[in-house]
């Protein structure tokens, strides 16, 4: 199931003690309540007409105030080590600014290079220093358990380690103000060499993320329909899929001609994918952001027939 | 909190001008103490702050607020708010003292 | 205070006190605050206090010192009869009260011409920490200040009562309680003392 | 037993004071009206919340809707939970139960200041108002969520100051309510009434009062400082002055931890007092329970930065507080065991009340259950302040504190109104509720499970399917709703007569006329027996 994607170590720690204690909570749930029912039947009043007088018992009192209680020590014991794991960060972890603004997320990396969404490179640890611009935020990472308050005015931290390759949502848990519910990013983990190639290299270096790609054949570039061509040349398949499934950017398959639900200055708005929408998607993608992605597309220089090259392409696609 | 103590309370002898005016003799007097004692830098002030306060205000709650002529149950009742009062700061600064 | 039930002196002062109780804990939460700000910034905390004029301080905690004797020796009074002395004595805390509230009212003056009050610009130029102070400062003060003019007007009917034989020899737990009330308020100003005026 | 309906005494709903009619509910000092005051007037705030909530749940039918804004939807759960806080659970059982019942438990005539007793009622409707007032004046609804985090609800310019104000309103009223309820427990009792003679419910009503008492005012001060923050800007909470959010949230939560035992406390009361009646036994363990809310009530007041685990809090803080918080969940086991045991044995008479006291028992111990997975650190860094955190609290507070107010209502109902409902009916309301109930509120655990944060106008896609489940239930609900309070509705006014103690219980309450007369005995009764001493009934 999805929400058991463990993409994180903190993921594996934090789902240890869920399963610990879910375990514990299903052993007294059904016991409590199949003897609530065995009661009720097998001492009901047809059947048992004169009732008991009994008042208590002092043995089963300290037996039932001490078994919860040493059970509840180590669910807290249990919780609080593997907490200790999740909240210290290594030593040798990557340090990156996060700051959380009304509402959006960006992150700066040691060497100064910034994004908007989080690019970590697989198996190393991550430090997250997260900090708040105007009020409280909180930065949500699902699939790797973890979660830390952006408060403003101080740095909180938090880290993880990636254990699988993919693109994962990072979301706002503190409300913040009418967009909340839009405060959105990515966490790109793609292998080692493919970040170190992004963050050592220069100011144009090509995002990481097409490694998502790499089990896909490398067809001709000749060979292709010609938008096609242009899509993979221009490295648009890093983050944009044409079979349907979802990456760091939605799926161009079926897009033209679907309501579009987008960010536009602020408000929320619903649209239908037409050849200006798709046309103004590409040469200024800040403009109008799909609702559940990251603000995260780069400004790509096409010339007006590759556009219509790629424009054609997306309406084959339906 | 028990049964006889609270229903016998009724005072039985009230305390005359002169026991009151002696606590506020008393009460002035540690005012001037604490007022020297924060002249004596930050520690001493601190401590005159910890000691001579709540001394004062246990003085005030003694006798001009006649707790001293009341039963053990408004005793318990102020040692139970106090007491809550004191842990609440004590948790409190498990947060901020280990920042 | 009871309709159908016999009264209850002893009760009343019970509910008397559980009421204290939530005034004691109300200004309890803004001493946590204080503790916890000064805590964070100890020099600011300081400094500010030096801003504050000691003297004027030191003399309100007298008068509140003496108006809670007045109180006090106004109950004595009352158990003894002698009414004309017990109204005597309540005039007397009204008095201070009120001398409290003028010296309050020229030290918030005097800060106020010198550009320190919330939201002020000059304040606003100030270190954090002392901008906290000031805000705890004008807060804590306030609050109290707001309970002096309750309690004033809880003695001033106390006093009307007295005149009128409402309170007598035979029935004062409304004074009693109007009492605490004011006591508690002088124990809050005997903490404020040395957390504001003698933190420098 | 032998004192039945022979008074010359009229009934309490009877006038017969100088005042008829509406006035002289207005005006009346009397426990038991006082108590169906609060009663009306929560039922009518409580539908709107429940209005709210329905509204709610329609918003995340669809991915992306265009019925109301974002701004809209934040004022809604804003709204829906300061009205369910403040005004519906909080002071629910013990103004509604506690005013009518606690002074007939403990055999005395009315409360100790039955006048402030009014006055707090008053409190609470000037309160509710307000409240209400805040939705339509200044910037509109306040969108901050009811646990008005600063610094953005300092910022915000939506109309946060007044719904705070109501706030601390409504905490006069309640702790004006614990000061009556305490003073008339240590003065009140009947002759003989010992403290462990005292019914359960006046041992839950006395630690309810406690915390009352030594928190609200906590939560007074600081929403008073939020006030002072936005039309002053003192700048204690306020970053940009020096001051600090998370100061805030612990005191905030100072108080709002302990809110949660306000509402489960005289829940738990009333649970422990339906079982012995209905098995016809004394409860199991009494001392255990007494004890036992004594321990929630002192212990539940330290537990409360278990809401702030990932606010960037010391470690320190993080593990005591976690440590404390899975000590204050030992009472409330001892609880659950002794309550099952009760059954044990006893000559079970199935009814109504039981019914909905052991649905209450299950949905507590789901809703307490995920409360001590919450309370595990590394696990509540993955679910806090997402749908599992809103499943937990309305498993405590409405499948807990909700259906307790439930089995309340239909155990003393015929006391109260002198009326008898139809059981059938009942029992059928139960069903949709019951199911809805599951699929609404456990569906949202499973939304938290997989990263569904609270407070969110839209969701992702993946979370589609689990939200129409929730929504499907929440419709089961509100139809289980309806035709519970249907029949509850219809049995007032055209109901048949009750008997005066329809239920054989044999707390004191059952020994008076249904309804009671104005003054509850006609004279007071002398306690030579605990509470639940069925012996004596069996003997005739
Ligand atoms: C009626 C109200 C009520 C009650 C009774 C409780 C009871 C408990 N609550 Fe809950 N809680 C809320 C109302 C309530 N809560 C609300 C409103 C919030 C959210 C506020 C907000 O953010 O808006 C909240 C949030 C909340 C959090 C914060 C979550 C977060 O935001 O990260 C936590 C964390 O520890 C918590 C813990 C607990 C615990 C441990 C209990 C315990 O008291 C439960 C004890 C009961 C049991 C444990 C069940 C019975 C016992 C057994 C059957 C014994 C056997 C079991 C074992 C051995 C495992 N609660
Ligand atoms: C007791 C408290 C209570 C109750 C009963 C409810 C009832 C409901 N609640 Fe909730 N809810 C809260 C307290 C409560 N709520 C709080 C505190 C929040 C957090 C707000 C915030 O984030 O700031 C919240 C948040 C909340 C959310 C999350 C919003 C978000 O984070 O985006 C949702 C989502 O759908 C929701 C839905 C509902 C629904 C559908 C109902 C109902 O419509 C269900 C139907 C109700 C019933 C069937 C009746 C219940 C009957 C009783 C309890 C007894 C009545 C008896 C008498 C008066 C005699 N509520
Ligand atoms: C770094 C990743 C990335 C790259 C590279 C990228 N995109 Fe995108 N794209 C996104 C994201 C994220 C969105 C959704 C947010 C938005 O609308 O800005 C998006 C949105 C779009 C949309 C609108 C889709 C819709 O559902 O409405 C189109 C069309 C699009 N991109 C085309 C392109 C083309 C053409 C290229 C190559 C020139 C490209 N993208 C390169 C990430 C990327
Ligand atoms: Cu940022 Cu919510
Ligand atoms: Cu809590």
């Amino acid at each position: 199931m999805d929400w058991m994607n463990q993409a994180a170590v903190s993921a594996q720690k934090s789902d240890a003690v869920f399963f610990y204690v879910f375990g514990l909570s299903v052993v007294f749930l059904i016991g409590i309540t199949a003897l609530m029912i065995y009661f009720v039947v097998r001492y009901n009043k047809k059947r048992h007409p004169k009732a008991e007088q009994i008042d208590g018992h002092v043995g089963l009192e300290i037996v039932w105030t001490l078994i919860p209680l040493v059970l509840f020590l180590s669910i807290f014991y249990y919780g609080w080590t593997n907490y200790d794991y999740m909240s210290q960060a290594p030593r040798d972890a990557m340090a990156v600014k996060v700051t959380a603004r009304q509402w959006s997320w960006s992150f700066e990396y040691p060497n100064g290079k910034q994004s908007r969404v989080l690019f970590a490179p697989m198996g190393k640890p991550m430090k997250m220093e997260v900090r708040s611009a105007d009020v409280v935020h909180g930065f949500f990472v699902p699939s790797f358990r973890i979660k830390i308050d952006a408060v403003p005015s101080r740095t909180n931290t938090t880290w993880f380690q990636a254990t699988k390759v993919g693109s994962y949502d990072i979301e706002c848990t503190v409300i913040c103000g009418v967009d909340h519910s839009l405060m959105l990013s990515k966490v790109i983990v793609v292998p080692e060499e493919e970040f170190k190639a992004w963050y050592f290299g220069g100011e144009d270096a090509p995002e990481p993320g097409k490694s998502f790609r790499a089990a896909e054949a490398h067809p001709d570039l000749k060979d292709m329909p010609q938008g096609l061509a242009v899509l993979t040349a221009k490295g648009c398949l890093a983050c944009h899929s044409v079979d349907g499934k979802p990456k760091v950017g939605p799926t161009l398959k079926a897009l033209y001609g679907r309501e579009e639900q987008i960010l536009m200055a602020g408000t929320m708005k619903v649209v239908q994918v037409d050849d200006a929408y798709l046309r103004r998607s590409i040469t200024n993608p800040t403009d109008q952001v799909v609702r559940g992605y990251p603000n995260a597309m780069p400004k790509t220089q096409l010339t007006e027939q590759e556009l219509n090259e790629v424009v054609r392409y997306i309406k084959s696609l339906n | 909190m028990s049964e006889h103590a609270e229903h016998s309370a009724e005072h039985a002898e009230h305390p005359g001008y002169g026991t009151f005016i002696k606590i506020w003799l008393i009460l002035v007097v540690l005012t001037g103490c604490l007022v020297g004692v924060s002249h004596l830098g930050q520690t001493a002030a601190v401590w005159g702050l910890l000691t001579l306060t709540p001394l004062k205000a246990g003085l005030v709650f003694y006798y001009f607020m006649h707790l001293k002529y009341e039963g053990p149950l408004f005793k318990v009742v102020v040692l139970v708010t106090l007491g809550t009062l004191l842990i609440f700061f004590a948790l409190l600064f498990s947060d901020v003292a280990f920042r | 205070m009871t309709g159908h039930v016999h009264r209850d002196d002893f009760g009343s002062r019970l509910g008397m006190w559980l009421f204290l109780v939530t005034e004691m804990v109300l200004f309890g939460g803004l001493f946590i605050g204080y503790s916890y700000m000064r805590y964070r910034y100890p020099a600011e905390f300081h400094h500010g206090g030096g801003e504050l004029n000691a003297t004027l301080g030191i003399i309100n905690t007298l008068v509140l010192l003496t108006s809670s004797l007045t109180v006090v020796l106004a109950i004595v009074a009352i158990q003894r009869a002698e009414k004309k002395r017990a109204m005597a004595f309540l005039g007397t805390t009204l008095a201070l009260g009120l001398t409290f509230l003028v010296i309050k009212g020229f030290e918030w003056g005097a800060k106020f011409h010198h550009g320190i009050y919330p939201n002020s610009h000059h304040l606003a130029t100030m270190p954090p920490g002392e901008q906290v102070f000031f805000g705890l400062y004008f807060t804590m003060t306030g609050l109290h200040g707001v309970h002096v003019i309750v309690g004033l007007g809880l003695l001033s009917v106390m006093l009307w009562w007295v005149a009128t034989d409402r309170v007598r020899q035979d029935r004062y737990v409304h004074l009693e309680n109007s009492g605490l009330y004011w006591h508690l308020v002088d124990v809050i100003w005997i903490f404020l003392l040395p957390l504001f005026y003698l933190a420098a | 037993m032998s004192t039945h309906a022979s008074t010359a005494q009229p009934s309490y709903l009877v006038d017969t004071g100088a005042r008829k009619g509406l006035m002289a509910w207005l005006t009346t000092t009397d426990h038991k009206r006082i108590g169906l005051l609060y009663l009306y007037s929560m039922i009518t705030f409580f539908f709107v919340g429940v209005g709210i909530g329905f509204v709610m749940r329609l918003v995340q039918l669809t991915t992306f809707q265009k019925l109301i804004s974002a701004q809209t939807y934040n004022a809604l759960f804003t709204v829906h939970g300061v009205i369910m806080i403040f005004l519906f659970v909080v002071p629910g059982l013990p103004a509604i139960f506690g005013n009518f019942f606690l002074p007939i438990l403990i055999g005395a005539k009315d409360v100790s200041f039955p006048r402030l007793n009014l006055a707090s009622w008053y409190f609470f409707v000037a309160g509710a108002i307000l409240a209400v007032l805040s939705l339509f004046t200044g910037g509109g609804a306040p969108d901050t969520g009811w646990t008005f985090y600063a610094p953005f609800s300092l910022k915000t310019g939506t109309n946060v100051s007044l719904a705070v104000f109501a706030a601390f309103v409504l905490g006069f009223s309640s702790m004006l309510t614990g000061i009556n309820f305490i003073t008339t427990i240590h003065r009140l009792r009947a002759p003989g009434m010992k403290w462990f003679r005292m019914p359960l419910m006046c041992w839950a009503l006395y630690s309810t009062a406690w915390i009352q008492l030594l928190a609200t005012p906590i939560v007074a001060i600081t929403l008073v400082l939020v006030i002072l923050e936005r039309f002053f800007g003192i700048g204690i909470f306020d970053p940009s002055k020096g001051g600090d959010p998370l100061l805030y949230q612990h005191l905030f939560w100072i108080y709002s931890h302990p809110a949660v035992y306000i509402m489960i406390l005289p829940a738990m009361g009333a649970i422990s007092e339906i079982l012995p009646t209905f098995a016809k036994r004394p409860i199991f363990g009494y001392k255990a329970i007494a004890f036992s809310s004594m321990s929630i009530a002192a212990v539940g007041s330290l537990v409360w930065a278990h809401h702030m685990f990932t606010s960037g809090m010391s470690a320190t803080a993080n593990m005591v507080f976690s440590l404390l918080t899975m000590i204050v969940a030992v009472p409330s086991a001892i609880k659950v065991f002794n309550w099952v045991s009760t059954l044990y044995k006893g000559s079970i008479d199935f009814q109504p009340p039981l019914l909905f006291t052991l649905t209450f028992i299950f949905l507590f111990c789901i809703g307490g259950l995920t409360g001590v997975m919450q309370g595990a650190l590394a696990l509540n860094v993955h679910i806090h302040d997402t749908y599992f955190i809103v499943g937990h609290f309305h498993y405590v507070m409405f499948g807990g504190t909700g259906m307790a107010l439930f089995a309340a209502l239909l155990y003393w109902f015929p006391k109260m109104w002198g009326k008898m409902y139809s059981k059938k009916a009942i029992y059928a309301s139960w069903f949709p509720m019951f199911i809805g109930f599951n699929m609404l509120y456990f569906g949202m655990m499973i939304l938290g499970m997989m990263g569904m944060p609270r407070r969110y106008y839209v969701h992702l896609p993946q979370f589609h399917t689990m939200h129409v489940v929730a929504t499907v239930g929440s419709w089961l609900l509100i139809l289980g709703l309806v035709m519970f309070f249907g029949t509850l509705l219809y049995a007032i006014f055209k109901g048949e007569k009750a008997e005066d103690n329809p239920w054989g219980g044999v707390t004191l309450e059952w020994t008076i006329p249904s309804p009671p007369p104005l003054e509850n005995f006609e004279e007071i009764p002398t306690i030579t027996h605990g509470p639940y001493h069925f012996e004596q009934q069996e003997a005739k």
